[in-house]
């Protein structure tokens, strides 16, 4: 499964990545899978560790952690929105 | 046109008027505009009150499908002539404005009440981040609790 | 200059603009625009098709005063930067402005609050009158029970 | 006592007056005892009975039938006003 992850506003500086395409292993089923993945790459990944208010969508949408991940998918993190 | 994203000023008169222009069933037209405050930029330290401007990142794409589900979302809850959402990104110093949101309906009840509706949703669902200029560098703007609590206030969307 | 009665259209842009100018602090302004509505002037009968123009009778002097002490109601409930009313009289037809309201704040939720309670009780407060045209000559506008009950959900004032 | 009383709008019309200037007898104490008076004129001047729906003001501000009426008052009666 291949997917494109977005990184935006303060994750993306904390993580030197605005953007990458990923090849998911298989045991990758949610959102949540995902994000948990991403966090173990440890060092300033650890933004991603579940006790950070991060925010998440799936092809621009708001998804929850329980949301199914599919191929070709476009995923973004973000921290809260303050627009407006 | 019902939702622009863009880095570009807009006219408000303009925006106003284009809501009721030809459309006699017009009876109310609710807007609301949103200012960079010099305050909101001003914290309590010398170097909090030295930020001069703050730059607005946005999720190009979804911003747009965000403000349109919004603006679909007031369209199903109340009886609307007219929606006119306008965001701004990019680098904005105090007193420019960032947002415009314009609601025409034949009366005033609903015009007003989807006009807030639209703001607080937006504050809460569309992806904006703000970043203020200081002289230490950039600072990203936390989210606030009470944008959450007032989009909950109109019940589960 | 907070309260203006006149028979002279108004300019939407340039007033909610001023409500903003030279004020750093304001972060948000909501306004109201009221129109002459086509529906609103046309009923049931071909004579009330007809309908064309209405004229607003007001109490000068009165007028202003109950407009001001409106304003000054809507100043005591919320922390305002800034209030504009301006409202119409004379002969009118189909999409003119009538109303305008607009608020300045530094948060939206009190800017909207305050220009809807404006919008509430000049309704049921301040002293004009609907006249409309009709083939069969002037018919007055009925007060709605409507407007009493918006300006009720305020409280006591 | 010596009041300007104004008349506006369908009021204004029925009655034929847009505004008189009255010296009332000394049993006139309040609004209501004004209104009950201009309304025992009879014939058009019943828009004014108790049952009417008829506003008034006293010195350009809104007053109930139980305010007081004092010398040079300006008293103004209408109907429910449509404004905005």
């Amino acid at each position: 499964m291949s997917i494109k992850v977005l990184y935006f506003a303060s994750l993306r500086e904390t993580l030197g990545y605005s953007h990458e395409t990923l090849t998911l292993p298989a045991s990758i089923a949610t959102l949540g899978d995902l994000r948990s993945h991403l966090a173990r790459r440890g060092g300033v990944w650890e933004a991603l560790d579940e006790g950070r208010n991060v925010r998440a969508a799936i092809n621009q949408e708001m998804a929850s952690p329980d949301k199914a991940v599919a191929d070709r998918d476009e995923i973004a993190f973000f921290p809260p929105v303050t627009g407006g | 046109m019902r939702v622009s994203v863009q880095e570009a000023d807009f006219d408000v008169g303009a925006e106003t008027e284009a809501l009721a222009a030809g459309r006699p069933e017009v009876g109310a037209v609710a807007s609301f505009v949103g200012y960079v405050r010099a305050d909101k930029l001003a914290g309590e330290s010398a170097a909090d009150q030295a930020v001069s401007a703050m730059t607005l990142e946005h999720y190009p794409g979804m911003t747009e499908k965000s403000l349109e589900a919004i603006v679909a979302e007031a369209e199903s809850r109340w009886s609307l002539l007219g929606v006119r959402v306008i965001h701004r990104f990019g680098r904005l110093v105090p007193g420019d404005r960032i947002v415009f949101v314009g609601v025409a309906g034949s009366h005033r009840g609903e015009a007003f009440a989807a006009c807030e509706f639209i703001m607080d949703y937006l504050k809460t669902r569309a992806p904006f981040w703000k970043k203020e200029d200081t002289p230490e560098g950039g600072r990203w703007v936390d989210a606030r609790e009470a944008d959450d609590a007032a989009a909950e206030k109109w019940g589960q969307a």
